[in-house]
C-alpha cells in the first residue's frame, strides 16, 4: 500500500541517495582500477607460458564476469519492477542494459585480441567467447525492445519480462555452448581455465575485479540518476536539480 | 441471472481514481459508487478519458492512482468472480472478421455457456437473418456492431460495461439496444456505458458521470 | 445455466482458432514452403555431393526451421489484439496464463507438427542417412513445442510495436540457440549410429521447462500490451 | 617491477600491440558509456528548461482566463 502513499517522494528520495553515494563509488572505482591496472601491467610477473600477453586477463576476466553480473542485476530489477511495480526498478533497466552491453563488448574485444597471439586468429569459437557473443545479443534484444515503445513505462515492462526470460535461459545457453564446444573442438587449448594462478597475479586480478565492480555500479548509478530525472522532469524538484548542476 | 450475495458494499466503488496517459492527466481524484441495478452513463467530450475510465473499471488498464473495488474488495483480489460477472464490449468489438455472424455468435455461446439461446431467433431480431453465413469482415459497420451486440443476449453476466454501444447503429438498432437495457436493469442487472451524445432512454434515467476535458499537460 | 470447466474453455478456444486458421490457409502454409525452398537452396549453393550434404543436413534443416518458425509469429496474437479478442481473453474467469496455452497449442499444431511431418522429405532432399531420419523427426517433435512457446513470448511482447517482426527475430534467436545445439547434435550422432538418448532427454527437458514457464511471460506480455 | 626499462614495458615481450590495443579499446568503450551518460544529462537540463517555459506559459494563460479551483501542484 505504501506506494500509493508516497507516489511522489520515492524517486526523489532514491535520487538523493544516489547523489550522495555516487562520489564515493567514483572515487573507489578510480583508486581500485588505476591500482589494479598499473599493478597488472607493470608489476605482476610475466606468465611462463603466454609471456606478457596474459596481462589482458586483467580486463577480460572482470569484464566477462560483470557483463553476466549486470544481466543478473537487470533481471532482478525486472522482477522487482514487475512484482512490486516500483518505478525506480523499471527505470534501472535502461540504466543497466547499456553498461552491461559495454562490458560484454569489452570482454569480446579483449578476448578476440588475446586470441590473436594465442591461436593466430582474431576469432575462435571458444565457449567463453561464444557465450559472451550470445549475451551481447540478449542485451541488444532487451535494449531494442525497450526503445521500440513510444511509452517508456510499457517499454520498461516489456524489457523487464524479456530480461527475466533471458536470465532463465542464460544458464541453459551457457551450458549448451560449453557442451557444444567440447563436442566440436575439445582439442583446443583452453586459455581461460587456468588450474591455479600464482598469488602475485591473483592479487592484481582481484583488485581489477573490485575495480570493475565499482565501475559497473558507478556507471549504473549515473545512468539511473538520468533516468529518474527524465521521468520526473515535470516535477519542480527535478527541474531545480538540473539547474543547480 | 446469477447474483453475488449482496453485502453492504456497493457493486463497484472507485476511490481517488486518477489516470495519466501519455503525460496528460485524463482525470484525477474520481470517486463514485455503482450499486447493483443502476444504469450509469459516462459522458464527456473526445479525449476526456471515457474509454480509459471504462477500461480501468474492467481491470484491463491500471489506474495511475487510486483503487477500484468490487463488493468492497480490490478487483485483483477476486478477479475470477469479477470476470464471471462482467461483460465488456470495448470499441474494438472482438468480432472475428474471418467468421460469419452465426459462427461468431456460436463461439460466444460456447464461451459464456448460453447454448440454450436460439441463435436463429436472435439473428432475426437483430436483422442479421440472410447475412448469417456471410463473413463478418464483409458486413457494414452497423451490421458488424449488431454482430458484436449479440453478446448482450448471450450472457450470464450481471455487470455490463459498454464503450459507445450506440455508435454506428441505426434507429431500429438503437431502439433494440435500449429495450435490452431496460430488460437487463429490470432483471437487477447493472450497466455502465459511455456516450458522447446525451441520450434519451425511455423508461430509464441513467445516473450521470461527466468527465471534463482537462488540458493539463504534465 | 452452468459454469464451464477450464478444459471446455480451452478446447473451445482451440477449436475457434483452428476454424479461423482454416479460413486463412496460406498463413500456415507459407512458412512451410519457405522452409522447403531454403533447404532446396543449399544443394544448389554447395553442390549436390551427398557426403557434404549429409554432414551439414541437421544444421541446415534446424536453422531453416528456426527461421521459418519466426515467419508467422507476428500474426500469432496481432489479429486478436487488433479486433479486441485479446481483451476478452484477459477477461475470462480462467487465468490468462492458462488460456494462452490454447493459442500456443494452435500455433504448434499449425507450424510445429507440419515440420515433423515434412521432415522425411527434408531428410531425403539432403541425403541424410536412414538413422538420421527418425532422429530428425524426434528432435523436431521434442523441440518445436519450445519454439512455439518462446515464439509466443516474442509475439506477446511486441504487440504494441508497429512492424515488430524484425524485433521478434532479434529477441528470439539467442533464446533458440540451446535447442539448435542439442537437436543438431542428436541428429549428427544418430547419423553416425551413436546413442542419442542424452541429447533427446535434454531437448525434452528444455521443452518441458519452456512450455511450463513461457505462459507466465506470455500472459504478462499480453496484459502489458492490452494496457 | 616486472620490466627492466620503459621500452621493455611498452614492448610487453613482443605482445605490446595486443596488450595496449585491448587496454585502449576497453578504455574507449567504457569511457564512451560514461561520456554518453554525461551528455544525456546536459540534454535533460535543456529539455527541463523548455518544459518550465511551457508550464509558465500555460500558467499565465490560465491566470488570464481567471480559472479557479485547478487543484494542481504549485509551479516553481
Amino acid at each position: 500500500m505504501w506506494r500509493w502513499l508516497h507516489p511522489y517522494a520515492k524517486p526523489e528520495a532514491t535520487y538523493h541517495l544516489l547523489q550522495k553515494l555516487l562520489p564515493w563509488f567514483v572515487a573507489l572505482t578510480l583508486v581500485t582500477l588505476v591500482t589494479g591496472v598499473i599493478w597488472g601491467l607493470a608489476f605482476a610477473p610475466g606468465d611462463y607460458q603466454q609471456g606478457d600477453s596474459y596481462r589482458i586477463i586483467f580486463l577480460h576476466v572482470p569484464s566477462a564476469i560483470f557483463s553476466m553480473g549486470a544481466y543478473m542485476g537487470m533481471a532482478i530489477m525486472g522482477a522487482i519492477a514487475l512484482i512490486w511495480q516500483i518505478k525506480t526498478a523499471e527505470w534501472s533497466i535502461p540504466a543497466i542494459a547499456p553498461v552491461g552491453a559495454a562490458l560484454t563488448v569489452v570482454a569480446l574485444l579483449t578476448g578476440a585480441i588475446w586470441g590473436k597471439p594465442m591461436w593466430g586468429t582474431w576469432w575462435v569459437w571458444d565457449a567463453r567467447l561464444t557465450s559472451e557473443l550470445i549475451l551481447l545479443f540478449l542485451y541488444v534484444g532487451v535494449m531494442a525492445l525497450y526503445f521500440a515503445f513510444d511509452d517508456a513505462r510499457t517499454g520498461a515492462k516489456a524489457a523487464a519480462i524479456l530480461s527475466l526470460v533471458g536470465v532463465i535461459n542464460l544458464p541453459i545457453i551457457h551450458f549448451s555452448v560449453e557442451w557444444w564446444n567440447t563436442l566440436h573442438q575439445g582439442a583446443t587449448i583452453t586459455k581461460f581455465e587456468r588450474p591455479s594462478i600464482a598469488t602475485s597475479m591473483l592479487i592484481p586480478l582481484l583488485i581489477c575485479l573490485a575495480g570493475f565492480a565499482f565501475l559497473t555500479v558507478s556507471l549504473v548509478m549515473m545512468r539511473l540518476k538520468n533516468e529518474i530525472l527524465r521521468h520526473e522532469l515535470h516535477r519542480p524538484w527535478a527541474q531545480q536539480r538540473l539547474e543547480q548542476d | 441471472m446469477t447474483q453475488v450475495a449482496s453485502t453492504n458494499s456497493p457493486l463497484l466503488h472507485a476511490e481517488q481514481l486518477s489516470s495519466i496517459r501519455g503525460g496528460r492527466v485524463l482525470f484525477e481524484n474520481l470517486n463514485f459508487s455503482v450499486s447493483a441495478g443502476q444504469l450509469w452513463q459516462v459522458s464527456g467530450p473526445n479525449g476526456a478519458g471515457k474509454s480509459s475510465l471504462l477500461r480501468i473499471l474492467t481491470g484491463l488498464l491500471a489506474p495511475s492512482n487510486g483503487l477500484v473495488s468490487f463488493y468492497g474488495k480490490p478487483l485483483s483480489h477476486n478477479w475470477s468472480e469479477y470476470c464471471e460477472q462482467l461483460l465488456f464490449i470495448g470499441h474494438k468489438a472482438a468480432v472475428k472478421g474471418e467468421l460469419s455472424a452465426r459462427e461468431n455468435f456460436h463461439w460466444q455461446q460456447q464461451l459464456s455457456s448460453t447454448e440454450d439461446i436460439d441463435a436463429w431467433e436472435l439473428l432475426e431480431k437483430l436483422g442479421l437473418l440472410g447475412l448469417e453465413d456471410e463473413l463478418t469482415a464483409r458486413l457494414s459497420a452497423g451490421q458488424q456492431r449488431r454482430v458484436a451486440l449479440t453478446r448482450l443476449w448471450a450472457t450470464q453476466a450481471s455487470l455490463w460495461i459498454l464503450d459507445e454501444p450506440f455508435t454506428a447503429l441505426d434507429v431500429q438498432g438503437i431502439a433494440l439496444l435500449q429495450q435490452r437495457f431496460v430488460e437487463h436493469i429490470q432483471n437487477g442487472g447493472t450497466i455502465i456505458f459511455t456516450s458522447h451524445q446525451s441520450l434519451t432512454l425511455s423508461d430509464l434515467t441513467p445516473e450521470k458521470l461527466s468527465l471534463e476535458y482537462q488540458g493539463e499537460i504534465l | 445455466m452452468s459454469q464451464l470447466s477450464s478444459r471446455q474453455i480451452w478446447v473451445t478456444l482451440l477449436k475457434r482458432d483452428l476454424r479461423i486458421a482454416a479460413r486463412r490457409r496460406s498463413d500456415a502454409l507459407n512458412p512451410l514452403l519457405f522452409l522447403l525452398m531454403v533447404v532446396t537452396l543449399f544443394p544448389l549453393g554447395i553442390g549436390p555431393g551427398p557426403d557434404i550434404l549429409a554432414r551439414i543436413a541437421p544444421g541446415i534443416i534446424w536453422v531453416a526451421a528456426l527461421l521459418a518458425s519466426l515467419l508467422g509469429l507476428e500474426r500469432l496474437f496481432r489479429d486478436d489484439f487488433q479486433d479486441g479478442t485479446l481483451e476478452q481473453l484477459c477477461l475470462l474467469p480462467q487465468p490468462l496464463a492458462f488460456t494462452v496455452t490454447a493459442k500456443m497449442a494452435v500455433h504448434w499444431l499449425l507450424s510445429g507438427l507440419p515440420l515433423v511431418i515434412l521432415s522425411p522429405v527434408l531428410a531425403l532432399l539432403l541425403s541424410l542417412p536412414l538413422q538420421g531420419w527418425w532422429a530428425l523427426a524426434l528432435t523436431l517433435l521434442l523441440g518445436t513445442p519450445a519454439l512455439s512457446a518462446l515464439g509466443a513470448i516474442g509475439a506477446a511482447l511486441t504487440l504494441q510495436v508497429q512492424r515488430g517482426s524484425s524485433l521478434v527475430s532479434l529477441i528470439l534467436i539467442p533464446l533458440f540457440i540451446p535447442l539448435l545445439i542439442f537437436a543438431t547434435a542428436a541428429v549428427e550422432n544418430a547419423s553416425m549410429g551413436l546413442a542419442v538418448h542424452g541429447q533427446l532427454a535434454i531437448l525434452a527437458a528444455i521443452s518441458v521447462l519452456t512450455v511450463t514457464l513461457a505462459p507466465l511471460a506470455v500472459a504478462a506480455g499480453i496484459r502489458m500490451s492490452v494496457n | 617491477m616486472a620490466f627492466d626499462s620503459f621500452t621493455d614495458f611498452v614492448a610487453m615481450g613482443g605482445y605490446g600491440l595486443y596488450v595496449w590495443l585491448s587496454f585502449f579499446l576497453s578504455f574507449v568503450v567504457l569511457a564512451g558509456v560514461a561520456l554518453e551518460t554525461l551528455l544525456a544529462k546536459r540534454q535533460l537540463a535543456k529539455k527541463s528548461k523548455q518544459l518550465q517555459q511551457r508550464q509558465e506559459r500555460l500558467a499565465r494563460r490560465k491566470a488570464s482566463r481567471a480559472e479557479v479551483g485547478d487543484g494542481n501542484e504549485s509551479k516553481t
